[in-house]
């Protein structure tokens, strides 16, 4: 390298990747919404919306070979972290082109292959993965970290404290994420949870920040910050992201509630808000500090689309799950 | 008799004893707003006091169900999905199952704990297990499962009033299903089979979910000129093993019908004893319609195949009855 | 009441319970370990020799309608709390008339009548036994408190975050007593533990105390204190007893040790010395402050190690337990 | 061939294996210094970086096994006591069991759990279980329980290098039996049932610990002229089904020996398949003897009044060749 980079352009390149790959999960999920609603997504359908900055935060400093644990509401951090779309939607659509050949579905997409250890349906299953995962890169020596999403909800679960325990113990490279939405299920967390959840890692010696998770920008760079600590061998951090889910807590919410609610729609409004959606506030951004146009955006947004159409297309056109192969895959070389 | 969905006869079991008898207490992740709908209006009507909406902790839930029963509480722990028995499994195992034994008799743990199980429904690998198995297993505990809103309401009273800990399986996790149900006060006793049709040639065992559709087959062999018993334990814990015994000795066949898993399953068990203590009246092998020893798919297809439907409940009871379709023709 | 109350005589009496109390827990398991020893103890024996005024200052400001959890070294916690010595060893010599019916041996000596909810041989067992106990007191808006006691290994299970969250979420009536002794079976905890445990506490916002385990007149006043709270309706509080186990983890160590040791000779017999042991140094404390003499201590001991005797013959003396008891006592008034 | 303890067997494949395969790492509660003896000298041979003494926290203990395996270590984990297994069943039941299914296969999970089980020394209700039944339940985990050293070695070695999780249940927590040992490399199939000794009469089937006493009662029926085939299926998941019925077709008789609680017992399930596979060759009802389903008592007496005793195991014998002993005579 003889000249110095332009640090601008890597700025704004930087910037527009995280502001595409937000408007990539928004889109697919506003897709996959619209398919549940109309009765044509089986199962539970959990949506990322609203908080699309922190799991894009979080990823952009990630490589492949870094691994992420996720949750119910892991669409979001599986595009983040670089899996496939079309192979996302297969999955939902329970087609044998899925990345878990149909067999997880929206609750369980996982790509090995690019270290997402798997969405959970367990609250707080990913904890103790993520923890161990850790143990195996330190075993491995290995220059690699591992990320732990969970929600607010999930910080009441003990395995939490338990692993957070360990990792201090061990200066684990792991980074923990708690993504904050304010609500578990329809409850609002708060009214369950005592104190405030980072200090719960502090409690056990290790740094604890919160910021803005509707901030792309924000949540980047406190993981630049967590992951230089793993790195250098210093152990976990813990990150809390205070970010809001728009959607339901799946999209079959209004059957399960029954004509009660939990929330407001002011509330919800207040988050949709320009200078509060993550898009749009980035948008805003990117128009006014980050040197994109309107154009720039749009063209992004199109892209986007033909990209959202050509999965759902992908998806609709792939053959269904393969039944003998829940036999197969079972074990490894055993059939169950 | 009025007609009730599932789920609203058991709402209804909740309100009309927490109502009747005031040392009853109530808690649960979402049991504010009520996530299957069959806590609904419990908080509202008996207050925070009474009515704890949790955090997320299954571990220390099932263990505080305890302490709150040693407290002198009668306690309803909603654990949502089945499959959060097995989050909250250690302190059901050791000290739900296992502390008034090892008092010496010394405490009554009046707890009742209710979740959904099975699958069906393209919930995936977590959230479609029917842990039966491991709750029949450990000792100590009771396990019902009943199959229509009237024995909802019967066997939920008799869980709620009862002294000891059971777990009170709802076959019904959407409440779609509806039924007659006794008016006023209704108790269904535990250990007691119902025989929902008789017949002569074949037993069929089912359990829970798995009596609807055994009836539908039961149905159809009929036509088919088989005569099917359809029997179902209501309680598996404690089991009529007398009642499934006295079916199968008239039939001399049996099949059962179980959402568990084939290993160790509620339907093993229950061929184990009956393959015990009806061997001299069985004419043909007792056989077993149960899920495969794997984590439920999501597919629709995928999970269909596996999944232990009539067609497969069908061919079950073909396989022993064969001949007798054409001798009965 | 009248009369002011004669201060100096009343404290004489609380102190001489006090030490009297610890002396039982002292004579009764050096009988035990000497049975043990011999090989006529079944199972496994955890001794709670060193940390008598931990339980001893705990359980004296308690009342019998209190609940306690304990641990699988729970023979001090369940004298302490006013259960009955006879019945306690017939329970260790597996008769009937045990207090469990010979069904629960040493580590599930209970006595409900007494409020002592059970020892507990998983650890960590009977933190969430105790929250449901403080859930069913406040329901039942009832004048009692729920004190769990539990090592600092059990604090690094995850049902003590979640238990110690609902606990003052819903300001329950709960004392948290962490007795650390250092020492984790054959685990130095610290070892495996990051921070200091009562942050734990601290982090859902609990007041949280660390006092000499070892002055069970420090015991005995922190635990005062949480009481007030408790009963003024103010919530949880924790307290951590700073004690060690002289003792080895179960009397059988050395054949699991096999040769190998966790800790040196020399750091066992600073915590026997004069100054620390708990009894020992409260001894002193009674002659020099306590206004009382030697030939009262004396006296004392001859006391208690008559019950003690007295105690081991009703053991000796008394029937096997009943094997068809067990069928009874599973249910109430069903067959398992 | 040399004379190894149970327990001696078990370490020295620790040391053996992860001496071959760098890549394995071991953690639990008290590895280091070994409560149980098997991990003797581990920690001190592959120091910090792969073998960890845990804090106690078997919740996460399990999941981090996962997390591991999946980051591409293999992994043993020990679990001290069997009953851990319902402490740690969280993550057992819904990662480790079904995660390579729920991502279609997408990772392997080279898992060993160990830990011992079973009553008999007054360790009572939460230190006695055999949780047989709910691993082999759940799916997706191998279960097997070496009666013998050398079945130790054989089976763990192969546990250790194959790609699944796999609960290695020791039949001997003291570690007191010992037994002729083949040296050098050594590995035991899954799936592979061993006769121990053949007979014409019945089967007695034993699982783990109810091998040497069912072989005691075999050698005195032999004397009263009753010929049993001791068979073990050394692997409850997978199971040797069809080892097991060539046994059962071939003597007509079957006693399943087991220490799991009766309900959903390994012992049931074994007598349901041979129910079902079996039936036109069996000659008497098949029998069970199991643990009662209650919580193991501490006294000696009330223990082994529950306890399948020789006795019982005879008693279960006599009760279904009480004939052929007179025949034979
Ligand atoms: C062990 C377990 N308990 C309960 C549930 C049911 N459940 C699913 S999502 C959820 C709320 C989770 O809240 P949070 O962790 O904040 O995640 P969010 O939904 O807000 O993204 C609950 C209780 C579950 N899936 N797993
Ligand atoms: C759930 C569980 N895990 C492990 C054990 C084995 N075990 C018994 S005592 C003990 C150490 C407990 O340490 P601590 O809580 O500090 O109590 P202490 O023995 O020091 O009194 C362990 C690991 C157990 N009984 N239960
Ligand atoms: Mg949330
Ligand atoms: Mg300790």
């Amino acid at each position: 390298m003889t000249e110095l980079p332009n640090v601008d352009a890597e700025r704004r390149a930087n910037w527009l990747a995280l502001y595409e790959r937000m408007l990539l999960i928004r889109r697919a999920e506003e897709r996959v919404a619209k398919v549940a609603q109309a009765g044509g997504m089986p199962g539970g359908v959990h949506l990322y919306i609203g908080q699309e900055a922190s799991g894009v935060g979080v990823c952009s400093v990630l490589e492949d070979s870094d691994f992420i644990t996720s949750t119910h509401r892991g669409h979001g951090h599986f595009l983040a972290k670089g899996g496939d779309l079309k192979a996302m939607f297969a999955e939902l659509w329970g087609k044998r082109t899925g990345i878990c050949k149909g067999m997880g579905g929206s609750m369980h997409v996982a790509d090995v292959s690019k270290g997402i250890l798997g969405a959970n349906g367990i609250v707080g299953g990913g904890i103790a993965i993520a923890a161990g995962a850790a143990l195996g890169i330190k075993t491995g020596k290995e220059d690699k970290v591992s990320v732990c999403l969970f929600g607010d909800g999930a910080a009441n679960q003990g395995v939490l404290m338990e692993s957070l325990n360990m990792s201090a113990v061990w200066k684990l490279p792991v980074i923990w994420v708690l993504e904050n939405n304010g609500l578990s299920e329809f409850t609002i967390t708060d009214k369950v949870t005592a104190g405030e959840q980072t200090d719960r890692a502090r409690a056990v010696g290790m740094p604890a920040v919160t910021v803005d998770g509707n901030d792309v920008l924000a949540v980047q760079k406190a993981m630049q910050e967590a992951i230089e600590r793993a790195r250098a061998g210093e152990g976990p951090s813990f990150i809390e992201t205070k970010t809001y889910r728009i959607r339901g807590h799946l999209e079959a919410e209004d059957a399960f509630l029954g004509g009660y609610s939990y929330r407001k729609q002011e509330e919800i409004d207040v988050w949709k808000a320009p200078d509060k959606d993550p898009i749009l506030r980035f948008a805003s951004k990117l128009l006014s500090e980050g040197g994109a146009s309107q154009a720039d955006l749009d063209e992004i947004d199109e892209r986007v689309i033909k990209l959202v159409d050509e999965a759902e297309q992908f998806a609709e056109e792939s053959e269904d799950a393969d039944p003998d192969l829940i036999h197969e895959i079972t074990f490894d070389g055993q059939r169950p | 008799m009025a007609k009730q969905r599932y789920i609203q006869a058991i709402n209804q079991v909740f309100l009309d004893e927490m109502e009747r008898d005031k040392n009853i207490i109530l808690f649960g992740e979402d049991v504010e707003l009520a996530i299957f709908g069959d806590t609904r209006e419990v908080y509202k009507t008996f207050g925070p006091e009474r009515v704890y909406n949790t955090p997320i902790c299954e571990n220390s839930l099932t263990g505080m169900a305890v302490g709150a029963a040693a407290a002198g509480r009668r306690v309803i722990l909603h654990l949502m999905f089945g499959n959060f028995v097995y989050t909250g499994m250690d302190a059901i195992a050791h000290q739900m199952a296992k502390l008034r034994m090892m008092t010496g008799g010394q405490m009554n743990l009046p707890i009742t704990v209710i979740c959904g199980y099975g699958g069906g429904r393209s919930l995936a690998g977590q959230h479609s297990d029917t842990p039966f198995p491991v709750l029949m297993n450990i000792g100590g505990v009771n396990v019902v499962t009943p199959a229509t809103p009237a024995d909802a309401k019967g066997l939920l009273t008799t869980a709620i009033r009862g002294n000891n800990p059971t777990f009170f399986m709802e076959a019904s996790g959407r409440g779609g299903d509806s039924g007659e149900v006794p008016e006023g006060e209704y108790l269904v006793p535990f250990g007691k089979a119902a025989v929902h049709k008789e017949g002569k040639d074949v037993t069929i065992c089912a359990i829970g979910t798995m009596v609807r559709p055994a009836l539908r087959v039961a149905k159809q062999l009929e036509d088919e000129g088989i005569s099917a018993e359809v029997i179902d334990p209501r309680t598996l814990v404690p089991l009529d093993e007398d009642g499934i015994a006295a079916s199968v000795r008239k039939t001399g066949r049996l099949v059962v019908v179980d959402e568990s898993k084939d290993r160790c399953s509620a339907a093993s068990h229950i061929a184990a004893v009956m393959a015990d203590k009806c061997f001299d009246k069985l004419k043909a092998p007792i056989k077993r319609v149960t899920v495969p020893n794997v984590s439920m798919p999501y597919a629709g297809v995928a999970e269909m195949a596996i999944f232990p439907t009539p067609e497969k409940i069908y061919a079950a009871v073909k396989s022993i009855t064969g001949e007798l379709a054409e001798s009965n023709a």
